[in-house]
């Protein structure tokens, strides 16, 4: 039976667009990779630790990594962990990074810029710029997003290099998550926590497994099991994600779930339909 | 002579990276590489020629009023806007193609971000509805190797999504060994026919035996 | 003058490169009895090519071996080197050997753990580069890696100069390369091992030179490969110009061919060839190129409406010159219009935004999906699809088939789509190439099934061939 | 641009057009920035003796423009020759060098285990082995080969189902971007209006 496509098409679009604006929330399991990077952030950072955050993805990633950088985010802001933003995408990993962190500064008031955080920009060769940072942060971003020499900074006089700092995150779409694993954990010992995109994860499950990361966020599914947990440690974020209007993973999630299942109900549906149809003689293949 | 030279051409050039590959000496990489630095050049030298047929028959469509000739002013309108900017950022004028030093956008840049990605990105979320009326159309069980692609299909699909892993521990598992056995095999299978079909293809270029891209004909 | 009769009759031979190479080939074959080549019997070319493959992972073990015994032996240069270096710290070198022992026994005694001296240093020419660089190889004290041991690479170029840090390694590397070097120029290397702050520094080496070389000795296993490839190629080539006729199994999206191009020109209807969206200098391209030039021909004989709109300047270019090319061969340069072949616009997705607005509009009865395609096979091939066109696709991309199959009629498979111009043109020069190829493919299967038996039974040899370095 | 959807309308067409004149626009600009700016002019500009060969690319460059004169447009496929020729040197070598050797090396997996890893294995092997013998053209499919061909397209009809349904979360993250957009950005902001 032949179904108008636009059908399927109204199908999907209901189904992309309801949850968006309703928050469903179908359960989620939390899963080790996920669980670990919580810990990490949870149990062995302290207040006032300082954590570098790096946006190594662009707009076309922008659906599944920006609300794993959102959750990483407010958590630390919530935890009072310094927070260092630094952008190695060529393609957009600016306009992210200076996106993502407004949006999330402006859920906390109380934080001051250059004291509690600070965005660096963007910095060309990422793989260069990551060893370098291992001598001298100054040196690889001598001002920071807004032009301030670093110096004038508070929060800059004394982180130099990675040792001054407690946490690596990086959101990333490409290779260059997989060089904070390879290259920045393994030479400098800093401990990392990636968050890649769904189709790039299974790479990182190797990391993992060679202590090479300090936890995984697999994807929009990572990135929601991380928002659950985030929400259920801390009741004010509990707050923040019920904002209406506000993309989250779960959202995103939702969609997923309820896509893959109008696309599974169709082809069962269609299946259905042809061996009921079907004429009795078996026609030769 | 005419059908001649094109084809020793192709031959040295085809030639030289093959040599290059084998051979580590510094003089050999270099003729290589300074060809690859002329060919990237040839390649944007061969854009005009494009732009050169686009305008051709709009402005012909244009003259003749073929049907849906507005249209064609609109196109050679964003081409006109665009690519000025584009040439003029060549000469630093407006200040390049990226955005100034002090974060705010050029002319270029602006387009960009407000004309062209917005238009891309929709042309890009289209595929999910495209992904769901060709599944519900392709996936039915008509014989048994369209049985078996609904199965994997519906199998990883499932497997993907939470769901699918409340329902059974296994789902998930089940798809990444679909994605990591059978599927990788036929991968590579594929892969390694196509690498030895496009060699084959490559060497009946460089002797010229294959040679209708240069539109020589068949004949020898 | 004789050199330029020389080049005249380079020339005179070249309707293509290869026509010379087969003329003394022919020849040459004369030299064998009549059947040595029948079609049944196994050509000695196979043998050789088997005999080739199954042999080669024992050559490039020879050579690996061979490379570890120059190692050895610039291991045994270098410390016949170290008396006259040594000499100038005052020590000899039948004793040094055992002094490092004792010390290293003391170190592992002592609290406070000194590091132990590294032995066995070599430096020599980095081998397979092009030049400029020098390898240093080191033997790694027993317990290195116990102790977290750091080794620091230092260089000189003159025997009694200062050293200078020119590379770092840790515990479990033996090697370093140090690269921007000026070839013929003498250099000598030392190996620091650092623990803490506490180091020892090794002898320095003998004199080490860095030089160009002429082989990529671990690329042996594609040289082989490209041999035995191009050798089966060229024979079948040349059996197929005797008139030797070759089977080639059937390839129904290629057989539907006439059949698509047919009913366009019934239906009084456009038919669509977009050949991919990437460059010529894609090979999937060329192999589209090919197939267009014989569906171009179709569309003369019939009178069809063509049309390849492009999405890359250069495939647009070469696209153009194949179907005028076609016309002219069909007989019918009357009917070539240049609007057939037309430029869009080189971003993939505008691309796909006004084909598919031709389509919906245009409403073509066929459409060819053939070439290098990326994440808008499905938006082409689904629009195709609802307007009710006839599609044949075709491409490597393995990415992408999945859409293809799905969503068209006919797709051709990966290895498919090379071998279709052959398999449309029946010409036996391309069909011959067809045949060499599947030769190659069936020498990979037995050395596949070779190899999944030794590794089985724990013999690497085969694996280590096909590993790259 | 999504009505297009439903069916073709002159939004769409106008959308396509403008979005088909800007993007070519734009890849002028990218090209005259970052391709011949850099490679061609800065160089022959600032230092000629070194750069003076590029002067060759250029040439062959304008020889595809001969293409529009008449009496020398056959020189026009000597650029053509040279770039292909080329590219499909570099090609063949990167496929057998970079595809064949390594797919083939890695599939060479042992059988000797025990336990659920050989069977796996065997998979791998059976799979690359079929898929290998169903491109085999030159033989009839028929009898053993024929079988094991057709275990090959079973293997390629895994692979294509489970490559379709994998893709579609990706595909389906690309769309929530986009509604999210036209929802918090366009439809929020109207409703607002509105009430």
């Amino acid at each position: 039976m032949q179904i108008d496509r636009r059908i399927i098409y109204l199908f999907v679009a209901i189904g992309t667009i309801l949850p968006i604006i309703f928050v469903i929330g179908l359960p989620v399991s939390i899963t080790p990779p996920v669980q670990m990077a919580f810990d990490r952030i949870e149990n062995q950072l302290q207040k006032g630790d300082i954590a570098l955050v790096s946006f190594d993805y662009g707009p076309s990633s922008a659906p599944e990594n920006a609300p794993m950088a959102d959750a990483i985010l407010r958590h630390c802001f919530s935890k009072g962990i310094k927070v260092v933003v630094i952008a190695l995408y060529p393609l957009g990993g600016l306009s992210e990074a200076v996106n993502e962190v407004n949006k999330v500064v402006a859920e906390f008031p109380e934080l001051k810029y250059g004291v509690d955080y600070v965005n660096l920009g963007y910095k060309d060769g990422a793989q260069a710029a990551m060893k370098k940072m291992a001598e001298n942060i100054h040196e690889v971003f001598p001002t920071d997003v807004n032009g301030t020499p670093l110096d004038e900074l508070p929060i800059m006089k004394n982180i130099r290099t990675y040792r001054d700092m407690k946490l690596v995150v990086s959101l990333a779409t490409g290779i260059i998550g997989e060089w904070w694993a390879n290259l920045v954990n393994a030479q400098f010992g800093i401990p990392v926590i990636v968050g890649p995109t769904a189709v790039s994860a299974p790479k990182y499950y190797a990391y993992l497994e060679a202590k090479q990361m300090a936890g995984l966020l697999g994807g929009l599914k990572g990135a929601s099991e991380y928002e659950r947990l985030v929400v259920n440690s801390y009741p004010k974020l509990a707050e923040v994600y019920a904002t209406p209007g506000l993309y989250t993973a779960t959202k995103g999630m939702d969609v997923q779930s309820i896509v893959h299942l109008i696309m599974i109900a169709f082809i069962v549906f269609g299946n259905i339909v042809y061996f009921t149809s079907k004429r009795k003689p078996r026609k030769a293949s | 002579m005419k059908r001649q030279i094109p084809l020793l051409l192709t031959f040295l050039a085809g030639a030289i990276p093959t040599i290059a590959f084998f051979v580590p000496q510094k003089h050999v990489g270099l003729v290589s590489t300074t060809l690859d630095s002329w060919l990237i050049i040839v390649a944007g030298f061969a854009l005009l020629l494009g732009v050169v047929n686009v305008v051709q028959m709009n402005t012909n469509k244009i003259k003749r009023q073929a049907s849906g000739w507005p249209y064609a002013i609109v196109l050679l309108a964003g081409l006109a806007i665009m690519g000025f900017f584009g040439v003029a950022g060549a000469f630093d004028k407006f200040g390049g193609i990226a955005t100034r030093p002090d974060g705010s956008s050029t002319p270029f840049d602006w387009l960009y971000k407000y004309g062209f990605l917005p238009l891309q990105g929709t042309m890009f979320a289209l595929l999910a509805f495209f992904m769901a009326s060709a599944s519900y159309r392709a996936f039915r069980a008509r014989n048994t190797e369209a049985t078996i692609l609904l199965i994997a299909a519906l199998l990883v699909m499932f497997g993907r999504i939470p769901f699918g892993e409340m329902v059974s521990k296994w789902f998930p598992l089940a798809t990444e060994w679909i994605m990591g056995k059978p599927n990788m095999a036929a991968q590579r299978g594929i892969m390694i026919g196509a690498a030895l079909g496009a060699a084959s293809m490559a060497l009946r270029v460089i002797l010229g035996i294959e040679r209708s891209y240069l539109g020589l004909g068949k004949g020898e | 003058m004789p050199n330029r009769v020389h080049h005249a009759k380079f020339f005179s031979a070249l309707p293509c490169p290869l026509l010379l190479l087969l003329r003394t080939k022919a020849v040459q074959s004369r030299g064998f009895p009549p059947g040595a080549f029948s079609a049944r019997t196994p050509s000695p070319l196979i043998l050789l090519c088997l005999f080739a493959t199954l042999f080669f992972p024992f050559f490039s073990a020879q050579v690996e071996g061979q490379s570890s015994l120059s190692a050895g032996v610039a291991a045994v240069s270098g410390s016949q080197a170290a008396p006259e270096a040594v000499a100038a710290g005052g020590s000899a070198v039948g004793e040094e050997s055992s002094a490092q022992g004792e010390m290293a026994q003391t170190a592992a005694i002592a609290t406070q753990p000194a590091p132990p001296v590294v032995e066995g240093v070599t430096a020599s020419d980095t081998r397979s580069d092009e030049g400029g660089s020098i390898t240093v190889r080191w033997m790694e004290p027993e317990n290195a890696k116990e102790l977290g041991l750091k080794y620091q690479v230092l260089r000189t170029d003159k025997p009694d100069g200062e050293y200078t840090t020119v590379g770092e390694a840790g515990a479990g590397e033996q090697e370093c390369v140090d690269r921007g070097l000026i070839d013929g120029q003498a250099y000598y290397y030392k190996v620091r091992s650092a623990l803490g702050a506490g180091f020892a520094d090794s002898e320095p080496t003998q004199a080490a030179f860095s030089k160009g070389n002429w082989f990529r000795f671990y690329r042996l296993n594609a040289l082989v490969l490209l041999v035995v490839f191009s050798s089966a190629v060229l024979y079948y080539i040349t059996r197929a110009r005797k008139a030797k006729p070759i089977y080639i199994r059937k390839i129904a999206g290629l057989d539907a061919v006439d059949e698509a191009v047919g009913r366009a020109t019934e239906m009084g209807k456009k038919m669509l060839y977009i050949p991919g969206i990437m460059s010529v200098d894609e090979i999937q391209t060329i192999a589209s190129l090919a197939i267009l030039g014989h569906v171009a021909k179709l569309s003369a004989t019939y009178n069809a409406d063509l049309e390849v709109p492009n999405k890359d300047p250069l495939t647009f270019a070469a696209a153009r010159e194949t179907v005028k090319e076609a016309y002219l061969e069909a007989g019918r340069p009357d009917l070539f219009r240049e609007e057939m072949v037309n430029y869009v616009t080189y971003d993939q997705f505008a691309y796909t935004a006004s084909v598919t607005g031709k389509m919906v509009r245009e409403r073509p009865a066929t459409n060819f999906l053939i070439g290098s395609f990326y994440a808008e096979s499905l938006l082409l091939a689904e629009t195709g699809q609802s307007i009710g066109a006839i599609q044949i696709s075709g491409t490597a991309e393995v990415a992408q088939l999945p859409f293809f199959v799905v969503a068209c009629d006919y797709t051709l498979i990966g290895e498919e789509l090379y071998a279709a111009s052959a398999y449309l043109s029946r010409e036996p020069v391309l069909l011959g190439s067809i045949k060499g190829q599947d030769i190659t493919k069936f020498l990979l299967i037995v050395a596949l099934g070779l190899g999944v038996v030794l590794e089985s039974i724990g013999i690497k040899f085969m694996t280590t061939a096909f590993r790259m370095r | 641009m999504l009505s297009f959807l439903y069916k073709d309308n002159p939004f769409f067409r106008l959308a396509e057009s403008f979005f088909a004149g800007l993007s070519l626009g734009y890849y002028i600009g990218i090209v005259m920035n970052q391709t011949l700016k850099p490679n061609l002019v800065l160089p022959l500009i600032h230092d000629f003796q070194a750069n003076w060969h590029l002067v060759f690319a250029a040439g062959l460059g304008v020889i595809l423009y001969f293409r529009y004169i008449k009496r020398v447009a056959w020189v026009s496929r000597w650029a053509l020759a040279v770039y292909v020729g080329y590219y499909v040197g570099v090609n063949m070598m990167q496929k057998l060098h970079g595809e064949v050797i390594p797919q083939v090396g890695d599939t060479m997996l042992s059988l000797s285990y025990h336990g659920i890893g050989t069977l796996w294995n065997l998979v791998m092997v059976i799979g690359v082995l079929s898929v290998l013998i169903y491109f085999y053209f030159s033989t009839e499919h028929k009898g053993v080969i024929g079988g094991i061909s057709r275990i090959g397209i079973w293997f390629l009809m895994i692979s294509f189902g489970a490559a379709f349904g994998y893709t579609v979360m990706g595909r389906v993250s690309l769309l929530i971007g986009r509604m999210v957009f036209l929802v918090n950005e366009w439809a929020r902001p109207l409703i607002g209006l509105i009430t």
